[in-house]
Parts: structure tokens; C-alpha cells; sequence
């Protein structure tokens, strides 16, 4: 298969989402769409220019565009609304968590609500407190919207087109440092359906949970480890919401060693989450204690190394993984 | 005035007016019997506006409400006995039971989604809105809510979105505010709004924005299909606020009957009590309405009655109705989260 | 000592803080102020009649008026913020999460908000999907906000007594249903430390940790289980930043089986991060796996016995005791 | 125009424009040698609104600045060396490193709190103005954003409030849009904003609106401390736009130097290159204010070479300074949290 780069995937994606099916619309920035402020932003522009009416730019305005594209799911079209960084999904949030989550159950099952809203979420390197955010948990706390976080190439177009096509709201939660990354991807149409986790790493000594771009991290710490003997499992739930709890589950079965890795701040983050339901599930299984490598429960700062420090950073992924074997 | 509709259309007007007062007093009784929990608001003093206003739309347009929606849902045609069972929590009710006062709506009457969160239904108006633009459908949103939803910032984003993308959009800001004292009992917009008269927001975007006495259903019918017209003809979004006096008896934040109505109080007004005469002298928009059909010689006072009898059983065979219907099954709560 | 109702401890709260401290001022609509719908709302008018400098009703403008707390707090007031339902904190989110959490971090500690936010939570009673948020676990994953969730008359006083006084921004959650718990409150000034748990009821088969109104739920099938023999002790938080880990672990260490009682929903909630650090600190000290008892992760349905459903009622909370003491 | 300010005070001026520029000259070149990471803005282009903006201000009043904060730090006297090491994430930063570019603030200058949340600062101004009247110390709030902040509902909230409760804040929108070709190259109004002009909108809310050439020391200065005057007054909120043509070095989303300045420039352009030699000649604020002090003969051009110079002198040794500075210690990251 051929093999290319995550943000080659994603437009590819964009591209070929925008070809099928007429009723998606993107709102984004068009100077920098859906790549943020990567060196490839430029790449969009072609996009934007083949759909001069499927493609606006919108004010800055995250609650007003965000309800439009929520309003505009209702009446029928597939409007994927670009957030860009994560943190400004908060700008947006009575209309995310408020109306977007609730549409569906609160009208009786009468209103659709099919919008996308697609954030970059996470440290990216000098983004400071106020540009460094994972909203994932967040929002996995309000029942009623489908969470994607694509950590490969191949799950970045997949998923991204299930995003559109499922008939639920949906946050599409990507990670700038995987841009660069490259990877096998298949030609044409390969929906990867939601609630299906992804082992991306077979092993048999530790059951490795990570999301987005920390599956990418895990697993180079996974291939360091592998040298000294200790062989790391990988799993990627690739979706939150729905999540696939069997593979996870399997997994810890056969590992009895949990570590969970994702870069939500750790109170009540996604990590919470896992640890809290895999040691209820798994509890006469488990040989020790789950570890969590996540954002450490500061603000971010802006100084690089202080950033790299609350981070959870390879040296702090394999820590945990040695602590759990200990 | 009334408005310049046939005599059929007006008695039509008449009816839903009068569909809409006996419902929410109905409820009121429903409520103080303990019959359903939680906070809710009726539309009694707002008749005027929306029987009118929405007459004007087309049966494919979109429209979302607030809080205050029964009147809406009612003056669109929706059934009184659904709706009711939605306010009772049963499972025939519109939503199943599970929007409850603040999200009735009914998708085959173009009420998407109904938000109890003030503004909240601003933004998605421009969405729908930018769909029908989108498709070329010719299909308009009219976007209904009070004067207080001027005050959250949703309002003047969205403002800015609708007028830059000529989004076909109707705002109608039912101004209940008039002479209201403080913020429970109706928003004093001197007190709470700057941007006074309310039409200087949207107009700062260039929306047209016009007022209108919100009790005067002629006033109401002739100016907002006037703003229909132009949204249609592509001239993009139009703002249209109305102005009513605060019914009394949403002067608590738990409304009570001072009187029930009925037609006749248009024209002796004995049965009401001294406190509140003035209101239903000088601003109930439904007396105002009877008697400029009657002093217009649109109908007689009897062929008024006939409509009112009709009204009042249906509004207790939807209470029957609604009374009878079961609760929804406790594992219902689970389902219906995602489609 | 003298018993009084919750509503009024508040409100003697309030009266107290006002008289003692000019830097205090009260954003709130003066006609419901503090106790939302409760039938007892006139009483605070007196108190805003008293002060009509320092009690002011804003406009229907969260975002603006709790920005303009924070900043009024950075310039060296006190403000308490009134924010009524705990839903519509989701209107001021950008300001909340993303300016008052960072000040004091991201100014390098030059700049501190001490402005107190005051919501109330939960599940009402017909409040539907849109006025029945518990959004202390969301603002848990955002570092740099204190958070209080008082359970009793004494604790509601002496609690906002603390809030006001610290330097830090901070959430009061507040539920309209302990309004009417009578109980035994101090005279005079007793401020509640944060970071203090509070054993509620002392037990030795399981540990309940339970916040807010759930507190008064576990007391009572506490009272139920007794009859039965079975000694339940129920540890309440009372702030979860900053949180008494020590308490509630030296509670588990002691029963050795735990269940947790929260009205956030499950997914990421307040059960999981307290289940999640439990399940690592007390590893080998648990006989059975923690419970959740949590509004189930759905939103929340309008019709009563749907609400009734899917709370962490005491059915449920009884249940889950006798599931871990199996 | 110039400023009606003594001489002492007019070379003032010129000299916190110059140590602007060449600070954010050498940032461009200390990013380019990979000196720091992440996203950064420049104030360059706008040195002729910010520094007589500031001048009006006294010394206990409150500021709030955004992104493009470097150039009101240093406008009111903030410590280059102390500001370069913070954007570089060192110790000896304003925020002991944990701020850097995006949220430099000075307290003890009166900037409590920069947010780089476009608007997230307007509500905040109005909490210090509250302050200051229940305080009645006299104070006032300078909010200092940009045209784009506009479109975020928070601002029109805020005038709401500023407005009904006659805060002392100024609302300085620098407008940095004026010919600008699309968001990332700064908002161009006509196509982001309905309310046109931006005045509009402030004046929805009866706060008196201004707009002014914000290359125009004079008319600046003129224009804020007129504001600032009806401020202190207790006529509460005014709101001022200025407005400048974006720099041709921050057309792209990382600025560039086109050429390096001296107040030369002002009088020979050969060094610049073609493709930006408009904007020199006809838009450059500090080249307009040197031209008008050397042709006002306030100063002659030797005398402003010395200015420069010792300008450049004060920055080569700040960069010194901030590169010597070590990094903070990895355990203060988790420090700081709470006072
Ligand atoms: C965001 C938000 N804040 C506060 C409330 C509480 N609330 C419910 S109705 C209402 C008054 C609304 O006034 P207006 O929009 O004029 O509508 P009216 O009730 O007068 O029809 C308020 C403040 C809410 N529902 N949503
Ligand atoms: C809420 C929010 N949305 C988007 C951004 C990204 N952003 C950073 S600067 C900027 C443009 C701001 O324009 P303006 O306010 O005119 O300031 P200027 O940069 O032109 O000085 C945007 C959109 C942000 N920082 N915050
Ligand atoms: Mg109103
Ligand atoms: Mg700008």
C-alpha cells in the first residue's frame, strides 16, 4: 500500500468528502484550513478554490459559525466547522454541549443534528495556557456527541469520513504533531466505522492505552522497549464515544498490566475514565495498580522546557510502563 | 387594526388566539394540581404577535422557539393534546416526554429544536438559514424570542453572520419588556439594555429592524409579511421586534389566573379583579382582537362564542388526552441519545 | 448547638460576609438571588436592599458579567458571582476555564482573581436537558479553579465563608435540593477550611464518598443499610480542589470497599477520577471493585420517573453498597 | 500631526516608537535563529497608536493588552531585557517564563492580565473599572484590542454593561485591517464585520465612538486624552479606533523583516525593497512622526540618531540579558497553581 503523510491523508479526505456528497460544506478559515498553522496550510487553498460555495470563511466567532453549523445539520446539509486550536471550542460550548449534544433526545428523537466540529487539540510547543488545550474529556462528560481522535494516516481519512457521514454530532479532536507523520493508507473510499478500536502494536507483557498523538509516542517508547526484552501492547480506542470496551478489555485480560496514556489534564480526563472502568472490569485480573501518563494538572506554561516537563512524555510513558512490571 | 385577510382567515386567527389562552390557563390549573414539575412559562399576552407573525410564513419554513413556546407550537397548528402530554411528561407527547416545556417542538411543523437557553436558538437560525440558501430551496427561518436574548453576545455574532452571508432569516423579538419592573417580571430593557430602542443592534449591522405594537394583530400581520416579502426576494435577514405589556399573571415567577377568559371581557370586564383591570382593559391583545372583529362587523359576538365553546372542549379533550397517557417506559431514558 | 435550614445558613453566610468585608460585592439578580426558584428567594431581597452598591442584578450576559467578576477580583474586590443554574456557566466557559483559571499561573504569580463563582447543580425536578448540568467535573480537568460543593447547613456557611477569603478563583456548586436541610450551624464566624473531608457518618463494612446533595442520599440509605447491619460510612470531599485524598483513602484503607456517589454524569466525571486514584493508591487494599453511583451518562430526560431513572437515586446507591459488600 | 507636548515629551515619544521597533526587529530575528517557539505577533506599523495612546494614562490606571501585546508593554515603560526574556521562556520574565508572548503583563505598570483569546479581555476591563468606581480611587481601564475582537460576542456584552453601569474603561480598537486582504493578514472589515464602520457598534450602546489615523501621533494623542478626560469625568465608556495599514511583514503568519529600520528611512527609501516601499513611505507611523519632529523643528536629525542609537544600544544588551537568562527550573512548572 501506498504509504503517505497524515496531512496528505486528511485533505485527501477533505477532498474526497467534498466530491461525494454535496451537502457538506466546510466552514473553516480558508487561508488556513483544517492544518492550523502546519507549513502545509497552503495545500488547502486549492480545496477552497474548487468550491468557492462550499468552503466559507467565517468572522471570529465560534458560537455564532459553530450553531450555524449546527442549525445548518439540522436542515440537512453535512457542515464540518473548523475550531482550529482546541481551546477556542470553548468559545462555542453553550451551543456544543448545550444544543448540539441534545438535539436528537430532547426533540424526541425528531431533530438530527450531523455537524462536525473539528479542533487541534494539546501541546504544541509555546501554545501557553490559553492555546494548549484537550477538550476530549470535557466533552465525554456530555452525553450526546461522538468524540474522534485519529492518532495514523489511515484513521485520519477513515475516520474523518465516518465524522460526516454518521447522523450524530461529532468532534473530530486532531493533533498538529501528527502532520508529519507517514503511513499506509488505501486508495479510495475506506470509511473506518466508529467504536472500533485499533491495536496498533501486538504484545504480551503491557496493555498501553493511548489516544491521538500519543499512540504515536507509545509506540516508539514500545520500540525502545522491545530491545530490553519487554513487549509492549498498543491499543488505540480511536473513538471515545462509542468506545470499544471489549478490545481494550481483551487486551488487559491478557497483559493484567494497564498503562493509559492521553494528554488530558489527569482529574477527571479520559484517562479517569478508562482506569476508573478497566478496574472495575478487570479487577481480580489486574497484577498491579494502573498507571496514567497524562498533562500533569498545572496550567500550561509557555517556556519549552517547563511544557516538555507536564507533558507526558516518552521518558514518563516508559516509567510507567517499567512501574507497572515492576 | 385587523389585519387585511379574508373574513375566514380572520376568524382562523381568532380561534388560535383563543386555543392559545385556553391552553395555557388550562395548564396553569394543570400545574397548581401538582400534575407536572418544573419551571415553566405560558405566552398569555403575546397572542397578537404570534397567531399573526407566523400566519405569515410558508409551510416549509423553518422556525425555532424558546421557553416561551407553547403559543408558537399552538399557533402553527400543533395539537393541543400531544403538546399537553409533552408538558405532562407522557410518552405521547411530541418529544416522548423527554423535552418537557422547554424543548417542545415539532419537526413536521419546521420547529427543529426548541432551546431553553436565552439566545441559544439565535445561532442556529443562521444555520438553518444558510442550509435553505445552500439549496436553493427558498424555504425562510423565522427565529422567535424575547427581548432579555438581545443580552447575550449569541445575538449580535449572529447578527453579524446573517447580515455578511444575506442568510433569509426573520428575527422576531417579542419585546414583553414593556413597563415591565425588573427582570423577573419581564426584562425593563432601560435597565438592562443599552442599545435602546432594541432595534439599534441588529440595525448596527445593517438588518433593517423595525417595531411594532406587538398587542395590534394588524400591525403585527402587516409588518412582518412585509419582512417575509423581502427575505424572499433575497434581501437578506430582517428584524422585527413587538411590543407587549406584561400579562399580570407572569408577574411571580409562577403564573397564576387572575381570571379565566373568555370572550365576553371585552366587553365587561366585572369579573376581574381591580389590580389587574387595566391589563385586560388596555393590552390583552386577544379583547383587543374580539373587539375589533365585532366593531368591524368581521362577526357577531355569537359566532365568537361558538368558536370559544369549541375551543374549550378541545382544549379538555386534550387534557383528557394528555392525562391518560401513559408515562414512558423507564428504559426509554436510555435510548434515543444517538440516531 | 441551635439547628437552622441550609437556605438560611446561606443567607446568614452572605449577611456576614457582606458586613464584614467591603471588598465584597454580589452579582446576582437581586429577586432570586442565591436561591434560585426556592420559595424562600424574597429573603435575600432584605439583604440586597442593605447594600445596593454592592449587590448589583446584571443583564442576561454571563460571559460579560463573569468576566467582569474576575477582573473586578484582579483589581482587589471580592465579587461573588451568581450565576444560577449551573448550566448557564457554560455561556461564561472562555472566561471561567480559559482567563480566571490561568491569571495567577500565567502572570508568573502576579496577578490573582479571587472571585467566587456560585452555581446550582444537578437534577431538579423537570429541569430537562438544558438546566440540570453538574459541571464540577469539567471544571475538575481545568487546573487553577478551586472547587466547594457544600452538603449541610454547617458546611454551606462556613464553606463560602472560605471561599470568599482565599486567593483563588473558585466554583461553589450549590443544589437546590439541600435548601430545606435542617441542621446545627455556629454561631458566629467559623470559616471551613478547604481541603478538609468531612466524615459524615462513621461505618466500618463500606466507604461512601458522596458530594453535594448525594451526601444527604447516602446519609439516608446509610440510616436504611443500619437497620440491617450493615455500618456504612459515608466521607464527603466538601472540595474537591483542593481534595482530602488523605481521608478518603485512610476511609478505604479502613473498610476496604468503596462506592462512589456523584451527580456528574459517569463518563469522565467526579466517580472516575476518585475511583481512578483510589484504584491505584489502595490497590491492594480493596476487597471488591469500586462502584459508581452517577447520573448515567445520557442527557437528561424531562419526564419525572425518566429523571428518577437515570439519578444516582437511593435504589441505586443501595444497591451498589450491597454489590461491593458481596 | 504632532502631538501638543513639550519637546522633552515629543522626544519621548520617539524614542519608546524606535526601542518598539528595533524590540520587535530583533524578536523576528531571534525567532528566525529558532531562539523560541510557538506562534507570535508584532506590534510594528502601529508604535504611532499605542505609545501617545499610553501617554494619557496615569500612572495607577489599568491596562489590558492581547497577542500583540510587546508594543503597549513597552509603551508604558516596561523593561525590554525583562519582556525578551519572557517571550524567549526564561527565568528572568515578567511571568518567570510561564506567560511568554502570548500573555507578557507587567501588574506593577497596570497590566494585571493579557489574554490571547480574541475579546477574552473585554469582559475583564470591565471588572477593573467596576472596581475602581465601588473604590472610587479615580482609576480608569485602558482595553486595548484589536478590530477582529469585535466579532466575538463578548465585546458587545461587555459595552452593555460598561455602558448601563457608566464604567470608566476606554475601549482603544486598533484597526490594523485598513486594506487588509483576508483574516490572516488582518480582518478585512467589509468582509468580517457587518457593522460598518466599526463605531457602529459602540454606538448601538450610546458609548461615544471615535475613529482616528492611528499613524497620526497627533490626532491619537488628541482623540484619547479627550477620552480619557470625559472618562475621569465619570461620563463613563468611550471607545476610540485607530486606524493603521497592516505591515507588510506580517502579511504572512510569520513576520519578516523587509528591511531593517532607521529613522533614515524617513528621507532615503533605496534601501527598501520595491514590493513594500509604499507602505514605508506612506504608512509607516515612526517614519511619519521622525519626518514631522525633524520638519517641525523639534529636533534635528542628529539628534534623533542619537535617540536611535542608544535604542540600539538598550536592545543588543536586553538580548544579551534574555540569552544569558537561564531557563526556569522544571519544578516551578507545578508551582504557582494557587496562591
Ligand atoms: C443563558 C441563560 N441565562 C439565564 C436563563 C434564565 N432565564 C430564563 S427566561 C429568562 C428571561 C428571558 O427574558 P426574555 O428573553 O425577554 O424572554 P421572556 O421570558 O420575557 O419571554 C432568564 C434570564 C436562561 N434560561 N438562559
Ligand atoms: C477566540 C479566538 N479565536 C481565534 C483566535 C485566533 N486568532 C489569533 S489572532 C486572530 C486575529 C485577531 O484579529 P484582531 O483582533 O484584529 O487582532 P490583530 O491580530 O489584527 O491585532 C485570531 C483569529 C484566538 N486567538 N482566539
Ligand atoms: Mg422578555
Ligand atoms: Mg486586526
Amino acid at each position: 500500500m501506498r504509504e503517505i503523510a497524515y496531512y496528505e491523508a486528511k485533505l485527501e479526505a477533505l477532498r474526497e468528502i467534498l466530491a461525494a456528497d454535496e451537502r457538506v460544506h466546510l466552514i473553516t478559515d480558508t487561508l488556513t484550513g483544517f492544518l492550523g498553522l502546519s507549513p502545509h496550510r497552503a495545500r488547502f487553498r486549492e480545496i477552497a478554490e474548487r468550491y468557492p460555495e462550499r468552503v466559507i470563511s467565517p468572522p471570529i466567532s465560534e458560537l455564532a459559525f459553530c450553531g450555524l453549523g449546527i442549525g445548518a445539520a439540522m436542515a440537512g446539509l453535512r457542515p464540518v466547522v473548523d475550531v482550529v486550536t482546541a481551546s477556542f471550542i470553548f468559545e462555542a460550548w453553550p451551543q456544543v454541549v448545550n444544543e448540539a449534544a441534545n438535539a436528537f433526545y430532547m426533540s424526541g428523537g425528531q431533530t438530527r443534528a450531523p455537524v462536525v466540529f473539528h479542533v487541534l487539540h494539546g501541546l504544541r510547543g509555546g501554545g501557553a495556557a490559553q492555546h494548549s488545550h484537550s477538550p476530549q474529556a470535557m466533552l465525554w462528560n456530555c452525553p450526546g456527541l461522538e468524540i474522534a481522535l485519529p492518532s495514523s494516516p489511515r484513521d485520519v481519512k477513515g475516520l474523518l469520513k465516518t465524522a460526516v457521514r454518521t447522523d450524530n454530532p461529532t468532534v473530530f479532536v486532531d493533533h498538529g504533531s501528527l502532520f508529519e507523520v507517514r503511513g499506509p493508507v488505501p486508495e479510495g473510499d475506506e470509511a473506518i466505522p466508529f467504536g472500533v478500536a485499533d491495536i496498533k502494536r501486538k504484545g504480551k507483557d503491557v496493555t498501553v492505552i493511548a489516544t491521538s498523538y500519543m499512540v504515536q509516542r507509545s509506540l516508539s517508547v514500545a520500540d525502545r522497549l522491545a530491545q530490553e526484552g519487554i513487549d509492549v501492547e498498543v491499543v488505540d480506542p480511536r473513538t471515545l464515544v462509542p468506545l470499544d470496551f471489549t478490545t481494550l478489555i481483551a487486551s488487559v485480560e491478557k497483559t493484567r498490566r494497564v498503562v493509559i496514556v492521553d494528554e488530558c489534564r489527569q482529574s477527571c480526563g479520559v484517562a479517569a475514565e478508562l482506569a476508573a472502568r478497566i478496574a472495575e472490569a478487570g479487577f481480580d485480573k489486574l497484577k498491579a495498580p494502573i498507571r496514567r501518563v497524562t498533562t500533569l494538572d498545572v496550567p500550561v506554561p509557555f517556556s519549552r522546557p517547563l511544557e516538555d516537563f507536564i507533558s507526558p512524555s516518552e521518558g514518563r510513558i516508559t516509567e510507567a510502563i517499567r512501574t507497572v512490571l515492576r | 387594526m385587523l389585519p387585511k385577510l379574508s373574513r375566514e382567515k380572520l376568524i382562523d386567527l381568532c380561534r388560535r388566539m383563543l386555543l392559545i389562552r385556553h391552553f395555557e390557563e388550562k395548564l396553569i390549573l394543570l400545574h397548581n394540581e401538582g400534575r407536572f414539575s418544573g419551571h415553566y412559562h405560558v405566552y398569555i399576552g403575546q397572542e397578537a404577535t404570534g397567531v399573526p407573525a407566523l400566519s405569515c410564513l410558508g409551510p416549509d419554513d423553518y422556525l425555532f422557539t424558546t421557553h416561551r413556546n407553547h403559543g408558537h407550537l399552538l399557533a402553527r397548528g400543533a395539537e393541543p393534546k400531544r403538546l399537553l402530554a409533552e408538558i405532562l411528561g407522557r410518552r405521547d407527547g411530541y418529544n416522548k416526554g423527554k423535552g418537557g416545556t422547554f424543548h417542545t417542538n415539532v419537526s413536521a411543523l419546521g420547529f427543529l429544536h426548541t432551546s431553553a437557553v436565552v439566545a441559544g436558538i439565535i445561532p442556529l437560525a443562521g444555520g438553518t438559514a444558510y442550509a435553505a440558501k445552500a439549496k436553493k430551496s427558498g424555504q425562510i427561518t423565522a427565529c422567535l424570542f424575547g427581548d432579555g436574548a438581545l443580552e447575550e453576545g449569541a445575538a449580535p455574532e449572529s447578527f453579524n453572520l446573517a447580515s455578511l452571508w444575506k442568510l433569509p432569516v426573520l428575527y422576531l423579538c417579542e419585546n414583553n419588556g414593556k413597563y415591565g419592573r425588573g427582570r423577573a417580571i419581564g426584562a425593563a430593557q432601560s435597565s438592562t439594555m443599552a442599545a435602546y430602542p432594541l432595534t439599534d443592534l441588529p440595525a448596527a449591522y445593517k438588518i433593517p429592524a423595525e417595531q411594532v405594537d406587538g398587542t395590534d394583530a394588524g400591525a403585527v400581520h402587516a409588518a412582518i409579511s412585509e419582512a417575509v416579502e423581502k427575505i424572499r426576494r433575497g434581501e437578506g435577514p430582517q428584524f422585527v421586534e413587538t411590543q407587549t405589556v406584561r400579562w399580570p399573571g407572569s408577574e411571580s415567577n409562577w403564573p397564576v389566573v387572575p381570571v379565566p377568559t373568555e370572550f365576553s371581557l371585552a366587553w365587561d370586564l366585572s369579573a376581574v379583579p381591580d389590580a389587574v383591570k387595566e391589563w385586560y382593559r388596555e393590552c390583552d391583545p386577544i379583547l383587543i382582537f374580539v373587539r375589533e372583529l365585532v366593531e368591524g362587523k368581521v362577526v357577531t359576538k355569537e359566532e365568537i362564542g361558538k368558536v370559544e365553546e369549541k375551543v374549550r372542549e378541545e382544549i379538555a379533550q386534550a387534557a383528557e388526552f394528555a392525562l391518560a397517557s401513559p408515562y414512558p417506559e423507564l428504559e426509554t431514558a436510555l435510548e434515543g441519545v444517538f440516531a
